[in-house]
């Protein structure tokens, strides 16, 4: 099915990056062809340089960016010598690009319709009747339900999934040869995510175009690739077929990589034996209100809808659920960030929901958690020592006391007690997620809650902190509800799982019978929706 | 990139605070230079500048030297702008500091409050202020200081808003951290560049408004102020055009070199609001 | 329907912060040294007893404070603002006779200064590193930092007395009995000065704003969404940046043309113009209170009808609010 | 001293003006002219405050005018009588006088006005009023006026601004306060109102059923608002204006201004009022009880400077209580010159410890200001550690209504008699809290009362004379206020306004026999 020809021929391309930056080349010496009718995948974790390329084809570099070497043959023209008019000229007209955030990639204040008939007004195409009319068979061709209405629709109004057809929308819009898409799955749902790549591979079979995907997932590489270019610090490492790459790695970042991806391979679990839960929650209710009031109806989201269960003293617990699912509330609850409508949450018998005031300040340090977002979870004008000490010495332990076991817990986190002095932004994210942990350990409390403590990282960097967790928690018998939006890496670190829809819970078991045996339909949806779940026996 | 640094690639910044320097250090001088009060009418009335030796920017309407003026108007001056910011930072900071963690009905009241405050225009609401008070140095500074708190306080509360969910710092209430010390500790840290803009903005606007209030003869006639000598002079401006022009010009470089200094501010503080700048 | 909603309710916020604000504005100014009363006495050079007694109480301010407030309140909820002492005229005629002239002043004002800081903005920021954006920057950094009376002064002396091309003060010339266009021209030409300055400082305002707002709004996603379609920067410009950009621009501008009643006060001094802003000066001057609660009233209400209009017309401008509420 | 050539170029001036006299009146033209600030009200009598006589003294009517020497001129009344014992005033009036709304003036309008309106409602006319028992029309045209004892002053008290005449078919029996005419004065004088439009002009138009044949010459008058003193300047230099009526525009303009072609200036036109210019010095506390200590102040302040400096060489220093024009002067008084030796001398042995005086200057304009501050360092380079206390005029009138000050800058008119205009600030029972206008320096002196009692009712001339120059002698000695200066308020016209100033009370009934030579 493949056309050898390629539409886009990338030579030897290095790119400068301005002084001062972390190394020299955002590329260097990069080549790979995309021909028509395949899907190029550009894999590479953050840093890699993998989206510089597109970058560079669509004359979009940041700004100190240059090309310092190489070439960029499009239809045999160099696009590294176009200026800004004539590349300006095959933007949209013969190279599409998505971006990945579809919630800020769409003009806020402008209609679907019009943002999408722009595209044919920037090339001199039709007239404006015709732009709406087309507008709408896009629309209709990428699977927006209800077209007539999306079409006079402004971006909030749809759905993260719905909007990113509209971006899709756009780049087809005036068929392109070449269809960029810069990681456009990756702030999706994982059911969204396999619909929308669905759609672009349906798309680029109908269309025959050439695509070049840039991913971090090789999850979604094994779905949607036919030839695959692996990317490391600015340089190429491994360059082939998907089925030569994915099942026949031939460099080690390569099979690093592909080792980090949680497998299918659930653990045993423990012995299920269980002594008087140290966690208890009880028909636990939460509905978010949207202030009404004056001018809007009340909104009413039911975060938590009767969740109870019980975790018991060296247990984990895996809550598992798309975005709004309401697993993120039920933490919070837990950790009493945000206090429960009803229901109770039962620590060691005590009534941990219905503390108040000071009373719950003195009691908190028995629940800890872990964040998601290594980079706002640190605060950026303390250091590293203070940061993990300030717990114990609000507990009242001596401030020398509290420095000396935050050393300890630094060494035991694995970033050495010299941590102590630096500021946070000295520290990689995965780094600071091990500071974070060393935080949620100092008050040694009972319970930790980890709302999605590993999702922001690179695959390779989660791995490496979901076994230092693992580690830990055999270590000191630590207890622990794991949130995450990912059944596999719950089912990699987790006894026990329990998925949740919507506010309530689908359902409830072991790691092993919810990850092989579901007996959910939602619960095999999430499963069948993991990119390249399909060729994990040949990536194991 | 250290702060200086990131302050110093703004070129306006660096002309700005060597202006800054300039002044403060005019101020500082005073003294020293012209240790007679610059009231003391020293010489013949409406000398122009380079006039007669010694008095380079002339005298005024009563001989009295525009120079030692000037001098000593820069004291009262930056004193007046820094004190009203200071004030109205006191005021601002905590109110909105309250109203931005708390949220819910303490940030309803307070909120109503402030804007009360902005609904009655600022510069009448200063004016009634001073004339309540009657003209001194102190009932400037508190009118001032009246009138300009509302956006540090709106500031505040935004800047509250937006971190009190940073997971920093719900980060330190589960580690048992009280509230006070997560406002003074973990999220007012975090404020001050912000503030700091818009405070140097503020002394800048302070100026000004000390300048229009002495305009309309609601100076403190004790202090040589540079308001104070362009309301002085406004009533012989076609007699005598140095007499207004060189403190305006002090004002106008002043506010400039505060509102450069900001902009040097900002993006020293926040490096990642790329500016572009020549 | 939604609009007429939004518009009562904000009308009935209005209300309660309106009479927050006479409360407040009498309990201030009762405050202030000195009583009409011996100000008017003054001002005719000689007095007694007798008339202060006289004056005081047909002012009502022989009253204990509280009957007072009592009884200025429950008149302006008659849409009743008392009687000025000194003018000797219902403060409702003052006011309305004055407030066109102010209205007319400021509105031209913030129009211009709206309209050429938001084209002198966007210049700017499309000449980003340029001599020419530097240089309007450096203009509007002038006008901003150079005290607007100074600027007042100055333009008279330029414009009138030099040059004569403009009158230097007043809103209409005196005895010549225009009317209809020739009238129209006349205080045209009588607004040239004063709105002119009036606006430099706010146009200096705008510009610097709507340059910072477009550099934002020029690193967010959807212009290099819009640059890959292959708009051409002048439509990305003006369609994607600017209109994302004069978002905060709307809502400075609401609070801003509040405050430009009480901005007034100094140029309409300066250019004998017969606003509300000079009225309260020399109302505040002459312990005129019921005037001068009478026009903080009225500025106060100017401030809350704008913010209303501004809530509106962000409500047209951006329509996520329309959607959230 | 230094005698400024602009004083010489007055005198010149005033020359002139004499001479244009006899020239040809032209009939015919607008004046424009300003007002500052502006007036409350135009009913005469019921305000009057400077700018409503300015304007309204150009509408209203009094008895008598008064010539530049203050002769009694004949107006509403054609002539008049005084008993031998002075007691008894007969004044004949004018007929055929209409009012503006056509009424005929009559005596019974000069009766209401007197013993009814002005009762009422006119602090100053009730200062004289009071020496008067009865007041009757004996006919149409003829009022009597009968005194309970000699009043020295009586006969100049008639001028227009204090004993205005008002139409009694107006207002007998209303409201006068609440007078719909109000707003619409009705006089008898040779303009009449027109328009007001509040903040830029009060229009007044000729009376053309004036009594005097052949006048007013002039259309009318515009009276323009301008509230900034340097756009009030503009508007003369740039034409829009012919006249500037005294305390129009900053004396520091009036140089320039007069300098201009076809520009002219006189100081005449204040001798009725004559204003003087006082510090009042509190007699009561503090350093100011001690006569050595406001004497140390005249010493210390350099009057002439401040008259050379600020008032362009225009006014007179004075000698003492009594100005250069005032009735019954004493000239063998040694006057108190600028020393600050003496000054320092009298504070040492006084034992000034450095005590902190409060100056309050005056708040009518930056040329008090600058006065104020002059003073302030004057006093300063004595070694007087002062404090200026910045007012406007609200705040002004409390401190000194209640004696909250030590020393405070003031001007009173003097009203062409003693008894009028300079007693009051000396007698000590006119000494009350409340007002700025009386005693408010607190000096109590029996003799000075006695003698000043004596003066206002002695009758002939010659023994008031005696009289007032011993309490002179007194005044002199103790120093109850500062005498500052006498203040030459000049008006500036253009030259061919003709036949401007022709009375003590200058612009306020001006344009009576003003014209245009155009």
């Amino acid at each position: 099915m493949n056309d050898t020809t390629p539409v886009l021929s990338i030579r030897d391309l290095t790119l400068a990056l301005p002084e001062g930056a972390d190394r020299d080349y955002a590329v260097e010496d990069v080549s790979y062809d995309v021909a028509r009718g395949e899907i190029m995948c550009v894999v590479g974790e953050s840093g890699s340089g993998k989206s510089m390329a597109a970058n560079a084809v669509m004359g979009l570099l940041p700004k100190g960016v240059s090309a310092s070497g190489g070439e960029v043959l499009f239809d045999g023209q160099d696009l590294l010598t176009l200026d800004e008019k004539q590349h300006r000229q095959l933007r949209g007209l013969r190279i599409g690009m998505i971006f990945q955030e579809p919630m800020t990639a769409l003009n806020p204040l402008m209609r679907v319709g019009a943002q999408i008939a722009e595209v044919f007004e920037a090339h001199g195409k039709y007239n404006a009747r015709e732009r709406q009319e087309r507008a709408l068979a896009l629309l209709d061709e990428v699977g927006i339900p209800q077209p007539e209405r999306a079409i006079r629709a402004y971006p909030f109004q749809l759905s993260g999934g719905q909007r990113q057809r509209v971006m899709i929308a756009m780049a087809l819009a005036l068929e392109p040869e070449l269809l960029i898409a810069d990681e456009p799955t990756t702030a999706l749902d994982v059911t969204t995510q396999a619909q929308i790549l669905e759609l672009i591979r349906n798309l680029q079979r109908r269309h025959g175009m050439a695509v070049m995907f840039i991913t971090h997932d090789f999850g979604v590489v094994a779905e949607i690739a036919t030839r695959v270019c692996v990317m490391r610090h600015g340089r190429i490492v491994e360059l082939g077929t998907a089925g030569e790459v994915l099942d026949n790695p031939q460099h080690a970042y390569t099979r690093a990589l592909l080792d980090a991806i949680p497998s299918n391979v659930v653990p045993q679990s423990r012995d299920a034996e269980r002594p008087a839960p140290l966690l208890e929650v009880k028909h636990l209710h939460k509905v978010f209100r949207s202030r009404g009031g004056l001018f809007k109806p009340a909104r009413e989201v039911r975060a938590l809808d009767d969740i109870s269960f019980t975790l018991a003293p060296g247990e984990t617990v895996g809550i598992v659920g798309e975005s709004g699912s309401g697993k993120s509330t039920l933490g919070r609850c837990v950790v009493r960030l945000e206090h429960p409508d009803s229901g109770s949450v039962m620590l060691s018998g005590i009534d941990y929901s219905s503390l108040k005031g000071d009373t719950l300040r003195r009691e908190r340090h028995r629940v800890q958690m872990i964040f998601q977002d290594p980079y706002a979870s640190l605060n950026p004008r303390h250091r590293v020592g203070y940061a993990i000490a300030q717990g114990p010495i609000a507990n009242g332990v001596p401030r020398a006391q509290a420095m000396r076991r935050a050393e300890e817990l630094l060494e035991l986190v694995g970033l050495g007690a010299v941590a102590v002095d630096r500021f946070p932004h000295e520290f990689s994210g995965g780094q600071r997620q091990r500071i974070g942990i060393a935080r949620a350990l100092a008050l040694d409390p009972e319970l930790i809650v980890a709302d999605e403590a590993v999702s922001a990282l690179d695959v390779s960097i989660q791995a490496q902190v979901l076994e230092l967790l693992d580690e830990l928690k055999r270590k000191l018998s630590l207890s622990l509800l794991f949130i995450t939006h990912d059944l596999r890496v719950a089912a990699q670190i987790c006894d026990t799982i329990i998925v949740m829809q919507q506010g309530r819970i689908v359902e409830e078991g072991t790691a092993q019978e919810v990850f092989l045996n579901p007996r959910e339909p939602y619960t095999r949806q999430l499963l069948d929706a993991i990119p390249g779940r399909a060729h994990e026996p040949a990536m194991a | 990139m250290s702060f200086f640094a990131r302050f110093a690639q703004n070129r306006g910044a660096l002309v700005g605070l060597l202006i800054l320097i300039a002044i403060i250090g005019m101020a500082i001088l005073a003294p020293f230079l012209y240790p007679e009060s610059p009231w003391r009418m020293v010489q013949r009335p409406f000398l122009a500048p380079m006039e007669a030796e010694g008095f380079w920017l002339g005298t005024d309407t009563m001989g009295r030297d525009v120079a030692a003026g000037l001098m000593h108007g820069a004291w009262v001056s930056l004193l007046i702008g820094l004190v009203s910011t200071t004030v109205a930072l006191l005021i601002g900071v905590p109110l909105g500091a309250v109203a931005g963690y708390y949220g819910g009905l303490v940030d309803d009241g307070l909120m109503r409050f402030t804007e009360f405050f902005q609904t009655i225009p600022n510069f009448a609401l200063a004016i009634v202020l001073v004339a309540i008070m009657q003209p001194s140095v102190v009932s400037i500074v508190l009118a001032i200081a009246i009138v300009s708190w509302p956006p540090v306080a709106r500031l505040v509360r935004a800047e509250f808003m937006s971190l009190r969910h940073r997971e920093y710092v719900e980060a330190a209430r589960l580690v048992g951290q009280t509230n006070g010390t997560i406002i003074l500790r973990q999220i007012l840290p975090n404020t001050l560049s912000p503030i700091i803009v818009l405070a140097s903005l503020m002394v800048a606007t302070a100026i000004l408004l000390e300048s229009a209030l002495s305009f309309l003869g609601l100076g403190d006639p004790n202090v040589m102020s540079w308001g104070y000598m362009i309301g002085a002079a406004r009533t012989v401006i076609r007699q005598a055009w140095w007499l207004s022009f060189f403190p305006g010009v002090a004002i106008l470089l002043t506010v400039l070199a505060l509102n450069l200094v900001g902009e040097g501010l900002d993006d020293a503080l926040n490096p990642k609001l790329v500016r572009e700048r020549s | 329907m939604l609009y007429a909603r939004l518009i009562v309710m904000r009308l009935l916020k209005a209300v309660v912060v309106l009479f927050l604000i006479v409360i407040f504005n009498f309990v201030l100014i009762q405050l202030a040294p000195g009583d009409p009363a011996s100000i008017l006495a003054g001002e005719a050079g000689a007095t007694d007893e007798e008339f202060l007694r006289q004056l005081r109480e047909r002012f009502g301010l022989d009253q204990p404070l509280y009957v007072q407030l009592w009884h200025y309140v429950s008149g302006i909820a008659t849409l009743d603002f008392g009687w000025s002492y000194r003018q000797g005229m219902p403060v409702l005629d003052l006011i309305l006779a004055r407030l066109p002239a102010t209205l007319l002043l400021t509105g031209t004002a913030f129009v211009l200064s709206l309209v050429l800081g938001i084209v002198a903005g966007s210049m700017a920021a499309a000449r980003v590193k340029k001599p020419s954006g530097s240089l309007i920057m450096a203009l509007a950094l002038i006008f901003y930092a150079t005290p607007l009376f100074w600027v007042a002064l100055m333009a008279v002396v330029l414009f009138s007395v030099y040059l004569d091309w403009l009158p230097a003060y007043g809103m209409y010339t005196v005895g010549a009995g225009h009317t209809g266009l020739a009238l129209m021209l006349d205080v045209a030409k009588h607004l040239v000065l004063p709105a002119t300055t009036l606006a430099l400082f706010f146009m200096a305002i705008y510009t610097r704003m709507t340059r910072a707002s477009m550099l934002e709004a020029s690193q967010q996603d959807y212009v290099k969404t819009a640059r890959a379609k292959g708009l051409s920067p002048r439509v990305i410009q003006r369609r994607h940046i600017l209109r994302n950009a004069l978002l905060p621009i709307i809502t400075l501008a609401g609070l801003q043309a509040g405050q430009m009643v009480g901005g007034a006060i100094l140029t309409e001094t300066v250019f004998a113009w017969p606003g509300i802003g000079r009225l309260m000066f020399e109302a505040l001057q002459q312990r005129d209170y019921n005037l001068l609660l009478g026009i903080f009233f009225f500025s106060a209400a100017l401030v809350i009808v704008f913010n209303i209009v501004t809530d509106l017309v962000y409500r047209l401008a951006d329509p996520r609010i329309k959607e959230a509420s | 001293m230094r005698k400024t050539p602009l004083a010489a170029a007055i005198a010149a001036l005033a020359f002139t003006t004499t001479f244009a006299l006899a020239d040809e009146p032209k009939r015919g033209g607008t004046i424009d002219t300003i007002i500052q600030p502006e007036p409350p009200g135009l009913v005469l009598g019921m305000v009057q405050n400077d700018p409503t006589r300015k304007v309204a003294g150009n509408i209203y009517e009094g008895l008598l005018r008064y010539s530049t020497d203050l002769e009694p001129i004949p107006q509403l009344a054609e002539s008049w009588e005084v008993s031998d014992d002075g007691l008894t005033y007969t004044f004949h009036l004018r007929e055929g006088v209409l009012w503006h709304d056509g009424e005929p003036f009559t005596a019974e309008d000069v009766v209401f006005s007197a013993d009814v309106f002005h009762r009422e409602l006119n602090p100053s006319a009730r200062a004289v009023l009071q020496h008067v028992e009865s007041i009757e029309a004996t006919d149409d045209h003829t009022v009597v006026f009968t005194l309970a004892e000699p009043f020295g002053p009586f006969l100049i008290s008639f001028e227009a601004g204090t004993f205005t005449m008002v139409p009694k078919h107006i207002y007998e029996g209303t409201d006068f306060r609440d007078n719909e005419a109000n707003n619409h004065p009705i006089g008898t004088g040779p303009f009449k109102f027109d328009s007001w439009d509040r903040g830029t002009v009060i229009q007044l138009v000729r009376n053309d059923d004036y009594y005097e044949e052949g006048l007013p010459y002039l259309d009318g008058v515009n009276w323009h608002i301008i509230p900034d003193g340097a756009s009030r300047a503009v508007a003369f230099e740039n034409g829009t204006v012919d006249v500037l009526p005294n305390g129009t525009v900053e004396n520091f303009d009036i140089p320039r201004l007069s300098a201009m072609d076809n520009s002219c200036i006189t100081d005449k036109g204040n001798e009725y009022f004559s204003p003087f210019a006082m510090l009042w010095m509190n007699n009561r506390e503090g350093p100011t009880a001690d006569k050595r200590f406001r004497q140390a102040v005249m010493y210390a302040m350099n009057r002439e400077f401040a008259r050379d400096v600020l008032w362009n060489g225009m006014g007179q220093v004075p000698l003492s209580a009594f100005g250069s024009n005032a009735k019954f002067r004493h000239d063998g008084l040694e006057p108190y010159d600028h020393d600050p030796e003496r000054a320092r001398e009298l504070l040492e042995e006084m034992g000034y410890d450095g005590e902190e005086i409060r100056l309050l200057p005056l708040p009518y304009g930056e040329t008090w200001n600058r006065w104020a501050e002059a003073v302030q360092q004057n006093l300063r380079e004595v070694g007087v550690n002062v404090r200026t206390v910045a007012t406007d005029v609200g705040g002004w009138n409390q401190r000194l209504g209640d004696w909250d000050y030590d020393l405070a800058f003031t001007y009173l008119y003097q009203y062409g008699d003693p008894a009028l205009g300079i007693t009051r600030s000396y007698r000590s029972d006119n000494i009350e809290k409340g007002s700025p206008w009386n005693n408010v320096e607190g000096y109590e002196n029996e003799r000075i009362d006695e003698l000043f009692d004596e003066a206002a009712t002695a009758y002939p001339e010659e023994e008031r004379e005696a009289l007032y120059h011993e309490a002179q002698e007194i005044l002199h000695e103790d120093v109850p206020v500062g005498w500052l200066m006498e203040l030459g308020f000049p008006t500036i016209y253009r030259c061919d306004v003709k036949d401007l100033i022709t009375s003590g009370v200058g612009i306020n009934d001006a344009f009576r026999d003003a014209w245009l030579d155009r």
